[in-house]
């Protein structure tokens, strides 16, 4: 099994960095997507096969439409997408900016109490999945519908108001 | 350097064709539908220009079926230029004949025997219902349904098509009308088989109206599209059906009486919205006209000469003189413009063709509708590219 | 993969038979994974020949519908036909191209036709006929199904073609617009069943009341709602008749397949067909009892025949919708999603909410249950109805 | 209510597809190359000349080389060469024949217009539309030869025309020999009865009835 996960996280790690360094954005975006495959696919090794479906259903069939769309809705022009570093000195601001962040990232990983040992996959079924979302954390799942919902409404909001005061251009 | 002398591909500088994302700036994408295209009845172009998927601004590119008819034809004699008639309106080679004939007619005052007459009508309304159960298949096969409602019209355009060679001797080019009256005298039997093919075509249209009529997706996909109002109708010289379902009744045959047609009772359905519907039920309605009109004429069609024996065919010289004569076709009003100098072939030899005129206002009705619509719309217009081009 | 009914009589077993004759002499480990195989291999056989006599069997039923025979001149009844399309298909040539961007023209195809593969790892195709018994097996099924957007989406727009951009724009939005009734048709059904795996969906369906009227879920008025939305969403999901838009051969040519030729052309269809089938077959397990019996005496047929028989019954349906309705038109195509199948699709869950509470009602109460489910479904279907036919309507005539 | 017209326009298909199996109607389909439709007769297609014996179809031809038809043929696809000599025709009487004879069956539409113009019924229109040819120029440019055909031929194609046509030739030929004999009669009995006005013989002469204008 342990060849098939050094597979997966390979495919994961290397699409990310293919997201990453594209100079397409629409390849980068099915790069992204490709990734977030991978990470379903941990999930499954895990044993936690709703979130996996859950992650499946969400990023792959939502989420990356939603990039899609933002891509294609307010791309200014093909080559602007990575621009070059202007000077040296800007570079090595990236460097050492990028420095901090994996420093910090690294730091949490190892000092976060991680389970040493493969332990058993979580014993939750999704009948006690069902039954703790509807029970203990019925409200917190309120809050987020109502929240996502909000958001919905705010984006319709938005592209409406867009159309109309969009100068006709005629070109 | 290959043999034809052309650079070779690989040294052409990078990729020719414009990437579609330059033009992604501005919101508009140009779209070229045609000259071959799946639904453009023919080799027809429009240049679309599209927001999202509204037509913002449409150009008709037309001119790809020219073969210079109207020059040839003032070349050739006017007999010689029976047989090309038959190619203007590929769809209904009867009533083009029809109308050149009535045109030299007129021109060299030849007179028609009776029972021509008879005829002549009979086959003009059994074009009438070929032309527009075709419309009807042609519409729905642009609506996306996948050959049914066509298959079943071309059923039925067999049957016709199978009158007119038993007649005529060829199915579409028939060129049976002669100057005075027609070519072949139908006979007895030629005659039963047509009022059996009238009696059961009721039944079809029946059959036919159940599959499409009442459809809902039919009538969302056309009412209320390609809306034509009948002050636009009539300035742009709009004829036919298409006029009449802008809610103008304006119909020749009642118009100028020509034909014998003031013997028979038949009634002009006019429609209301003057939208893509409306011409499409114009159409179905006209058939059943169409249908009383031929159970009449086959009913009493009278016996003599089917040809006046003294008209003049070959060596045909009317004396010098212009005239222009005009039928209702199926597409509208086709005309014949002759201006003779007494000569053996026509000074000026002119068509009127319904199509073309129809398709100038294509884009007045287009405009704001989807592409999809377009498509639609244009299947509505009954367009025929011989016809359009000439 | 499970041992298989015990019990049953020598024809039901004979999948497991077969299974067991070809691995017994493998070791434990070797055996699990032989098995694993040969059932990838039999889903992927059977679903390969049903592809391809699904092609002929279309072009024949819809010739058959326009008064024509459909192909008959390839072997006996055509029946070689598919074996022709395929050879044709093989030996054309693969035109890519040039400003197309080869990395993703090439890899739509294949990413469609993968996830469309997918999903039949969860349909149960009979008694304990499985490939992958999974409790969320439902779940699975559609996050497989949601993954082909982005192949079409890619294919479109890899292909540098302005037919192939506006497919592919309108692409995404009908399979997002339906992807919601899809699923808000198969929720009730889990709230019935209580579970989310496939299997144990088609075991509560089994058993007969009045010993004639089988306890399929499409019996129930909620259930018969359920079952229209979600046909109608699956039409839709698979590009199919009346809402064929992608690839809207009228004016956007082929769509996002304009650019496709040769063996990737194929695989779209491959795909599309393979759409088409695991929908059907997910709607069959869901509505109409997988693969139980209609009838209790006619226990007797293996299990998988009643699910292939209801299968092919739907997909008849399919291509019988293709050969007669024309197209929607893209607004009015995700007005219908949004404003009739969504709505009714929620109602419908509240119907069924109340069909499982009101599961105690006795006597004169059970007609009372009935009435309500049934105007719980039909009263939606037409208030809806008739707001969405609102401008369009059957028009009378005057004459000059 | 919504969808009440897709079902009716369902259950017109549905009909059809059953009615396909059983009512000859609603399955209209000839298999072509195993089975054919009966041709009407008045069909036509590519034209032929008519001769009159199928032993020696040059000699029989009933063409005069009048070239009306290369003239009148609106896509001018008829090229005619008259011969030098002259060759009796069925009446007996000398006349020229067509020394080249060409149809370009790739120009000619057949319109049937060379048949209407030929005073002599000389051309008709055949049946054959199978003419497939694998050389596009040579195999399409029929010469005499291969356009002359027997006029028991021109009778098992199109009964009723031919019947007329030969009815038609066989009064014009009694008609002449009749003339002819009344004319010999005339120049043999001019001496017992010179003075009789000479205009007599002429008025009772039929004059050969005009052929088809």
């Amino acid at each position: 099994m342990s060849a098939a996960l050094a597979i997966v996280a390979l495919a994961t790690l290397g699409s990310a960095a293919a997201a990453m360094l594209g100079r397409s954005l629409l390849r980068s975006i099915f790069m992204l997507a490709v990734s977030w495959a991978g990470v379903a696919a941990f999930y499954m090794w895990a044993g936690a096969q709703f979130v996996a479906f859950a992650q499946v259903l969400i990023y792959l069939g939502a989420i990356s439409m939603v990039a899609l769309f933002a891509v294609l809705l307010t791309r200014q022009s093909r080559d602007e997408a990575s621009p070059p570093p202007a000077a040296l000195r800007r570079a090595i601001l990236a460097v050492v900016a990028a420095a901090g962040v994996a420093a910090v990232l690294l730091w949490a990983v190892a000092h976060s109490p991680l389970a040493v040992s493969g332990s058993l996959a979580p014993a939750t079924s999704v009948r006690q999945l069902g039954f703790d979302l509807m029970g203990r954390h019925a409200a917190a799942l309120l809050v987020v519908g109502v929240l996502l919902t909000i958001a919905l409404l705010g984006a319709v909001v938005l592209a409406a108001d867009g159309a109309q005061e969009r100068p006709g251009d005629e070109p | 350097m290959n043999p034809s002398g052309l650079p070779p591909l690989a040294s052409l500088p990078g990729p020719q064709i414009r990437a579609v994302h330059d033009e992604l700036h501005g919101d508009l994408l140009e779209l070229s539908m045609g000259p071959h295209h799946p639904s453009t009845h023919g080799v027809f172009r429009m240049v679309v220009t599209l927001d999202g998927e509204t037509v913002v601004k449409l150009k008709p590119v037309f001119g790809y079926l020219h073969r210079n008819h109207e020059k040839i034809a003032e070349g050739a004699s006017y007999l010689g230029s029976m047989p090309y008639t038959d190619r203007l309106d590929y769809l209904c080679s009867m009533t083009n004949n029809w109308s050149y004939a009535l045109a030299v007619e007129r021109l060299a005052g030849q007179a028609v025997s009776e029972r021509a007459e008879y005829v002549r009508v009979i086959l003009a309304e059994l074009t009438r219902l070929l032309n527009h159960t075709c419309l009807a298949g042609f519409l729905l096969q642009d609506g996306g349904a996948s050959g049914t409602p066509l298959m079943y019209a071309f059923r039925e355009r067999e049957k016709i098509l199978d009158l007119f060679e038993s007649l005529s001797g060829s199915r579409m080019m028939c060129n049976y009308q002669r100057f005075g009256g027609c070519r072949a005298d139908p006979s007895p039997a030629w005659l039963d088989s047509a009022r059996a093919l009238v009696d059961g075509y009721g039944r079809f249209l029946d059959e036919y109206e159940a599959l499409l009529t009442g459809n809902e997706i039919l009538m969302a996909r056309t009412q209320g599209i390609g809306r034509l109002s009948p002050q636009l109708a009539v300035s742009a010289g709009v004829t036919g059906p298409m006029l009449r379902a802008a809610g103008v009744g304006y119909d020749i045959r009642k118009v100028d009486g020509y034909g014998f047609y003031p013997r028979f009772t038949f009634r002009v359905p006019i429609g209301a919205d003057g939208d893509t519907y409306d011409r499409y039920m114009v159409r179905i309605l006209e058939m059943r006209e169409s249908i009383g009109i031929l159970r009449q004429a086959l009913r009493d069609i009278p016996a003599g000469p089917i040809l006046d024996p003294k008209a003049k065919q070959r060596g045909l010289r009317p004396k010098a003189g212009e005239v222009y004569s005009r039928i209702e076709g199926p597409k509208g009003e086709i005309g014949f413009f002759l201006i003779s100098d007494g000569g053996p072939n026509p000074y000026r030899y002119r068509v009127r063709p319904p199509s073309l005129i129809n398709l100038t206002i294509l884009e007045d009705m287009c405009l704001g509708q989807s592409i999809a619509d377009s498509v639609v719309i244009l299947g509505s217009v009954d367009i025929v590219l011989g016809e359009v081009d000439r | 993969m499970s041992a298989g009914p015990t019990d049953a009589h020598l024809l039901e077993r004979a999948p497991f038979l077969l299974r067991d004759w070809l691995t017994h002499a493998l070791p434990e480990p070797l055996r699990w994974f032989a098995n694993t195989l040969i059932a990838i291999a039999a889903i992927l056989a059977i679903f390969g020949t049903l592809f391809a006599l699904l092609t002929l069997v279309e072009r024949k039923v819809l010739g058959r519908v326009q008064n024509r025979p459909g192909p008959n001149r390839t072997g006996w009844f055509g029946i070689l036909q598919p074996v022709a399309d395929g050879i044709k298909m093989l030996t054309k040539e693969d035109i890519v191209p040039r400003a197309a961007d080869p990395l993703l023209h090439f890899l739509a195809p294949v990413a469609l036709l993968g996830f469309s593969v997918l999903t039949f790892a969860v349909i149960p195709y009979g008694r304990d006929l499985v490939a992958v018994r999974l409790d969320a097996g439902v779940l699975y099924f559609f996050a497989a199904g949601s993954a082909t957007e982005l192949s079409i989406f890619m294919a479109g727009w890899s292909s540098n073609n302005k037919y192939a951009l506006v497919a592919a724009m309108r692409a995404l939005a009908q399979l997002i617009s339906y992807e919601l009734p899809l699923l808000l048709s198969a929720v009730p059904v889990v709230l019935a069943a209580g579970t989310l795996s496939a299997p144990d969906i088609v075991e509560s369906q089994g058993g007969f009341t009045w010993g004639f009227v089988p306890h399929w879920h499409v019996f129930t008025p909620w259930g018969a709602a359920a079952f229209l939305v979600f046909f109608i969403s699956a039409l839709s999901e698979s590009n199919r008749s009346p809402f064929d838009l992608p690839e809207a051969e009228s004016e956007l040519i082929a769509g996002h397949l304009t650019e496709y030729s040769g063996f990737k052309y194929a695989l779209f269809f491959m795909a599309e067909y393979f759409g088409m089938c695991s929908l059907c077959g997910m709607a069959v397990t869901l509505f109409l009892g997988g693969w139980q019996a209609p009838l209790a005496a006619l226990e007797f047929i293996p299990s998988y025949a009643w699910f292939a028989l209801k299968l092919c019954a739907l997909l008849l349906v399919f291509i019988w919708i293709r050969a007669t309705l024309p197209r929607l038109r893209m607004d009015q195509l995700t007005r219908f999603a949004w404003k009739f199948l969504v709505p009714l699709a929620l109602v419908n869950l509240a119907a069924s909410a109340f069909w499982s509470l009101s599961f105690g009602w006795a006597g004169p109460m059970q007609a009372l249950r009935w009435a309500i489910g049934i105007a719980l479904a039909v009263g939606p279907f037409v208030l809806l109805g008739r707001r969405l036919g609102a401008g369009i309507g059957p028009r009378t005539y005057r004459y000059a | 209510m919504l969808g009440t017209g897709l079902l009716q326009g369902l259950a017109v298909t549905a009909r059809n597809f059953l009615g396909s199996f059983y009512d000859r109607r609603r399955f209209v389909t000839t298999q072509y190359p195993e089975q054919r439709t009966a041709l009407p007769e008045a069909y036509r297609n590519f034209p032929f000349l008519v001769c009159e014996s199928a032993d020696d179809p040059m000699g029989t031809l009933r063409c005069v080389a009048c070239q009306i038809c290369e003239k009148e043929c609106p896509p001018q696809c008829i090229y005619i060469e008259k011969s030098k000599d002259k060759k009796p025709d069925a009446n007996g009487k000398p006349q020229i024949y067509p020394a080249v004879f060409d149809i370009d069956t790739a120009v000619c539409m057949s319109c049937q217009i060379c048949v209407e113009v030929c005073p002599f019924d000389a051309i008709k229109m055949d049946q054959v539309f199978e003419l497939a040819a694998t050389d596009r120029f040579g195999a399409l440019l029929m010469d005499r030869h291969a356009l002359a055909k027997p006029n028991s031929y021109f009778q098992s194609i199109h009964p009723t025309e031919a019947g007329e046509v030969d009815s038609r030739l066989l009064a014009a030929r009694l008609a002449a020999e009749e003339k002819a004999r009344t004319a010999a009669a005339a120049k043999a009995a001019p001496k017992p009865a010179a003075p009789k006005p000479p205009a007599a013989p002429s008025a009772e002469a039929p004059k050969p009835s005009p052929p088809l204008a």
